[in-house]
């Protein structure tokens, strides 16, 4: 069947999100954004209880796919999107398991997924993190030289990652844990890179730098220096052999499948934010917009609003649709790409034309306009950036491998 | 729920309508487009589908129950096949739909069931007009009261079927908003002109049409007395033309990719340079997005709520995103999609009407 | 010095320019794209007259270039873009040594420049022709299987060509010439390739097809085969060494840097009839176009307006300042490209804006900007597609080998 | 005569200007951007490279003449070091510029030797409004004659350097259309607020101006009673705006294209895959071509005619195209581009203000 309607099981939980975002992150959005790294302990610690008291974690999907309502993946992109709404460099501080726990979901074992992930459902608050570009490659996932090497019933791991989101508060803020992808094989290529847990507190791990960053600035981005750091056996997630290809790189790229409609969700939280500003502030000055008009006989500014809302519209249902396939259980490569590209570019345009709309007004730091410029553009980067994620839709849709078309 | 997947009987309704496009649109809408006309057996051939019919209850004639969510399905497949086909086919419903969501029960049990029978027959509706400003909300055909009747004013453009169809839909402005009056064909006042010569859709018959002083009689008015809902009818137009648009443009993107992946320069497939792979990805991701958003519209309908801004908001960015895909087609076929061999260039010129068409079909 | 005052001899021959284009194209265009492929003779002879009268040709810079007035370049992107303001597929049948002729000076020697060129000023309209493309190979022309055998003192050529423009204009309906490259050495890739002349009336040389187009129909794109084709020794335009790297391929290439900023400027005079036929629509409406106003305070109608101005004026500087390069006798090689490029974008994004703007009337036969639309879009197309011009553009500013950036 | 290089003269400066930018502009930009002011001998450092006493009259104490392609070239080449710093620089301008074109002769005399000493002498202007619709033909803040003086009454937004100028050039609404007065700083009714706090051109000092019936002698208002010719001074500004523009985009342009000659990934520079370098071809495309309709634009000023057309064309381009390329700037050094180390988040930011800005500059 067709249909477009939010089911009433996720509208029950949105109320509780959508309080928290009005009422707790949009207040605290500017603070967060003048106070870089400054980490949002009360925010933290409300959705962390929530999280506990509901059974329902705010930053994955494995509540709900686990209980079998088949609608985990559908809820977290409506929530994701509502809190990026309130704000999305917050969100990024919601403790849980986030990107680690999917790369654990994706690629451990049932052994693994309880060791690792019970943590979150219990204690103080907790972060965790994936550790998987290195300094000279970006999009290049396969080209990472930090190592793995077997001695005796431990791995050592030794090598530095960049760009860890949530690095310092997985590590350092909470006795949360990293993912960290290394190869056991350096001359294995893809089939070598292997994904291992790294608990907080191990030695050898060193948080060494947070970046200075354009937006989302309440959101930390570390770099982490691996030197002999010392883990179990058993923290390889999945199997060690090299040619077993199912777990390895295949994992991760299964890990950002599921995530990449969130990070879209994500991105069109801040759109959302930012065409219902745009909308109240041009509401307020007597101008409403007439959808139903032709869009060439309207006034520029209206029209811009009308496309505006459009092309929002369409990511979103790419969006909806790439969550519901993986709830669904199909192969969502192709969507979850789509939606991650056409949801990057539409936050990237809606937020630096609501700017200039508003002119000087928009320009300004005294409305949140310009802060969810800077803080839409890193969706057009992280998780494979817009030209990664074509190169991925491209590939499945001429049925080209990656040697094919590189 | 969400849904993203036709029910059993859509799919088996699709499976139909893909066959049919393939096989009788298809591969005759080149020549029927430098003809100016469709092929002769085409609508009717077409009409044993059974579409129509299927949308209007037994009580009327068919066998079913409208669904504008079939509708855009059903649309979407001919468009593939040819639009200027499409048009035609669905050209009935520019009466039946209209009849079936406003009509009096009179104006019902009088035209539904000549829409149900074997054989196909015309329907037309006249909205647009010659005005580089057209505006469905404010129209220059002008209804006015006199002697229990109405009588239309005015010059319509581009209406489709217009010299075949027995009854026409005319648009017109009564009392500062946009009504609809049934007029039958060779009503005086009403003169069906010279065929439109356009830039795209040639092989479908689009009209002139001149109302001078054209005497409807009161019961003829869409809905009688109380009118219709016209934003209704304008929202059910632009999902149907929001989803032939999505139909050109998925023809156009899967002929380009094909295209792409078997021509090569440089020793391999053109296909293999970024350039043209992620302007195919672009593409499919356009196209995707817009058939969503023509679905959701359509549902929104199916519910009965107000769809007025979500089919316009489908309508355009369709109609964006047909000219855009197609546009790249044509790119991604190089000099090849200049000539008139391949039909990229005929999908372009198809594409860049919907920005300017309304009205011109209904689900 | 920076200025940009169309110098007074440029102004001197654009009146007749101006008059023709008005007087004898425009009323005619209508006619010429209803009956594709019928020869415009009256408009041939009246051009081919005043070219020997007053010795400039309206299809090449020759005449300019050669009397040492240093604007011939100049001169002849003013003078197309004029004449394609008449009709862009009309000013592709006025007569004259065009791109056939741009390759003879590119690559020739003197003498054979004297001896291929001499009829263009002289006798009865001719054509020339240039045949590079065929079926299997578009942009890649160093693929070309046509050969060149040599013969004792003949050249023979095999092999199919198409999309030769002119080609039945300059073989058939004229006694012209066609430049056909050809590769005396299929092992030596593109140091084979040769340019060759084959003058009408030579047995061997076939229009086998003209090309049914989206518009441009006036003129002729033609299908020819070539079967034991035999021409003298010295029609090789320049050496037959293929060593000698000079004159062969990058003949061609700067052939098209020569012509390049042609097809831009015919381009860009499509795009101008459009502008000004939507603004004395929109005027005679009472639409006048704010130029001064923020954009964003205007109409959406007024501000795509506004847009396709600034666009316009943007490919029409590049344009000039591309020409001017080469009658500066510096390498233009960018700058042609990046002209082709923008032009191609422009004149394409102009017309179907057009098209749109003016609704019903736009997409109506009633009006021309439908033909326009039409005639548009082979300038995205032809002498290298956009995506082959942002190469050549690419490669020169990262400094880039063919083989480094395919 | 057409002409696309530099006079000798404008060639050296240019040299002059390179050398400034890249040495005392650049490398403190970021610097600047973060601690929110300039480095604190910069704009003593810019002017002794002379700018604007070239184009002073010697009767009036410089030691030239005023060209607006001169104006541009060294914009383009200012904004390349940084944009805010060349705000700064040029700031004096916003002042004397306006005097030297429409000014009395008295205000000639008064006002220009002071733009023509050895040190660095702030000046501003105040046209800016705070209000998403600001328009500069139609200002809100108003000016009124009373007792043979202008009373000026309004708020004014993003004026540069206000808190250091010795005088400030207000813009108003007077019988209709915009005019020019001549305010001394701490005049009664003048209120240098707060600094503004914006996305970008964080460097650069931009006030809130409040002007509570700020009385100025009718000797005051730019021209004398005859007025200013605002269609003039706004395109000298456009033109100034467009070409900083472009020194911004070009900068960007070229950091991303050495950032992608320099990264490698799947083994090779990201420059070789065509997605790369087509974005690269498409910038070098742009950022000439808004050069050139700068040039244009300029020259005509310099010729006397009338450049408002193309002077606001020049602008609308130069807008749109150094948002574009720097976001795509950002968009090549991929997450990369959104660390702070970089500079190209920095000018993506002051790059988005060119379309919300009028009056910040002019040549």
């Amino acid at each position: 069947m067709i249909g477009f309607e939010t089911p009433p099981e996720i509208e029950e939980r949105l109320a509780f999100v959508r309080q928290v975002a009005r009422e707790t992150m949009r207040p605290q959005a500017r603070h967060y954004d003048d106070h870089e790294h400054e980490v949002p302990w009360d925010l933290a610690r409300l959705m962390w209880q929530t999280a506990l008291r509901t059974g329902q974690s705010f930053r994955s999907s494995a509540g709900g796919a686990a209980n079998g309502s088949g609608v985990g993946h559908l809820t977290l992109v409506h929530v994701i999107e509502c809190l990026s709404w309130g704000d999305a460099g917050l969100y990024l501080c919601v403790p849980g398991a986030g990107l680690g726990g999917a790369a654990i979901e994706a690629t451990g074992t049932a052994e693994q997924k309880q060791r690792f992930l019970a943590r979150y459902r219990e204690g103080p608050p907790k972060w965790a993190s994936m550790a998987m570009t290195e300094s000279h490659c970006g999009s290049d996932t396969a080209a990472i030289r930090t190592t793995a090497v077997r001695d005796g019933e431990s791995w050592v791991l030794s090598g530095e990652k960049i760009f860890v989101t949530g690095g310092h508060k997985s590590m350092v803020d909470s006795s949360g844990l990293m993912v960290v992808w290394a190869t056991v094989d350096p001359s294995a290529g893809r089939a070598g890179m292997k994904p291992f847990v790294v608990e907080a507190g191990t030695p050898g791990l060193t948080v060494t730098k947070l970046e200075r960053k354009m937006g989302i600035r309440a959101s930390d981005t570390a770099s982490v220096v691996l030197e002999n750091c010392r883990i179990p056996l058993d923290n390889l997630l999945g199997s060690a052999d090299v040619s077993d290809r199912t777990k390895g790189f295949k994992g991760a790229m299964a890990t950002f499948d599921n995530t990449r409609p969130s990070v879209a969700a994500s991105a069109l939280g801040i759109a959302r934010a930012t065409l219902e500003l745009l909308k109240e502030l041009l509401a307020a000055e007597g101008v409403a917009i007439r959808y139903a008009t032709p869009r060439n006989r309207l006034s520029a500014l209206e029209r811009d609003v009308v496309d505006m809302e459009a092309q929002l519209r369409a990511a979103w249902l790419l969006t909806v649709k790439a969550a519901w396939m993986m709830d669904q259980r199909r192969p969502n490569t192709v969507e979850a790409s789509m939606c991650k590209v056409k949801a990057g570019d539409v936050v990237t345009r809606i937020t630096q034309k609501a700017v200039e709309l508003m002119g000087p007004l928009g320009y300004s730091r005294r409305l949140l306009l310009e802060k969810w410029m800077r803080d839409a553009k890193i969706n057009d980067l992280f998780e494979g950036t817009g030209q990664i994620n074509r190169l991925i839709i491209a590939r499945r849709i001429l049925g080209y491998s990656s040697r094919e078309l590189k | 729920m969400f849904g993203f997947e036709p029910s059993e009987e859509q799919a088996t309704l699709l499976q139909a309508l893909r066959r049919f496009a393939g096989r009788e649109m298809r591969p005759h809408a080149r020549e029927a487009d430098e003809a100016g006309h469709l092929p002769e057996g085409l609508p009717q051939a077409g009409w044993e589908l059974g579409l129509l019919p299927a949308s209007i209850p037994e009580a009327h004639g068919g066998f079913g129950e409208r669904s504008a969510v079939t509708g855009v399905l059903a649309a979407e497949e001919l468009a593939w096949g040819d639009v200027s086909g499409a048009m035609a086919l669905l050209a009935p419903n520019l009466v039946a739909i209209p009849v079936l969501l406003c009509g009096t029960a009179e104006q019902k049990r009088e035209l539904l069931p000549r829409f149900c029978g074997d054989a196909y027959a015309a329907g037309s509706s006249a909205l647009l007009e010659p005005r580089y400003d057209f505006d469905p909300h404010a129209l220059r055909t002008r209804a006015t009261r006199a002697n229990g009747a109405y009588v239309l004013t005015g010059t319509k453009t581009n209406v489709p079927c217009a010299a075949d169809a027995e009854w026409m839909l005319v648009y017109a402005e009564l009392d500062g908003a946009t009504q609809a009056f049934l007029v039958r064909k060779d009503s005086p006042g009403l003169r069906v002109a010279d065929r439109e010569r356009n830039l795209g859709l040639n092989a479908l018959a689009l009209h002139t049409v001149e109302l001078q002083g054209c005497v409807v009689p009161a019961a003829q008015r869409l809905g009688g007395d109380a009118g219709c809902d016209f934003a209704l009818l304008l929202g059910a137009s632009r999902v149907a033309l929001a989803a032939l648009a999505v139909g050109v443009a998925r023809a156009a993107y899967e002929y380009s990719l094909e295209y792409a992946k078997e021509r090569t320069a440089f020793g391999e497939p053109i296909a293999r340079r970024q350039a043209i792979a992620f302007m195919l990805a672009e593409m499919a991701t356009e196209v995707e997005a817009a058939r969503l958003m023509a679905w959701e519209a359509a549902w929104r309908l199916d519910q009965g709520g107000d769809a007025a801004r979500e089919a316009a908001l489908a309508k355009n960015f369709a109609d964006d995103m047909t000219l855009a895909v197609t546009d790249r087609a044509v790119q991604i076929l190089g000099g090849h999609g200049y000539i008139r061999d391949h039909p990229v260039e005929m999908w372009l010129r198809n594409a860049r009407g919907f920005a300017v068409l309304e009205g011109l079909a209904i689900v």
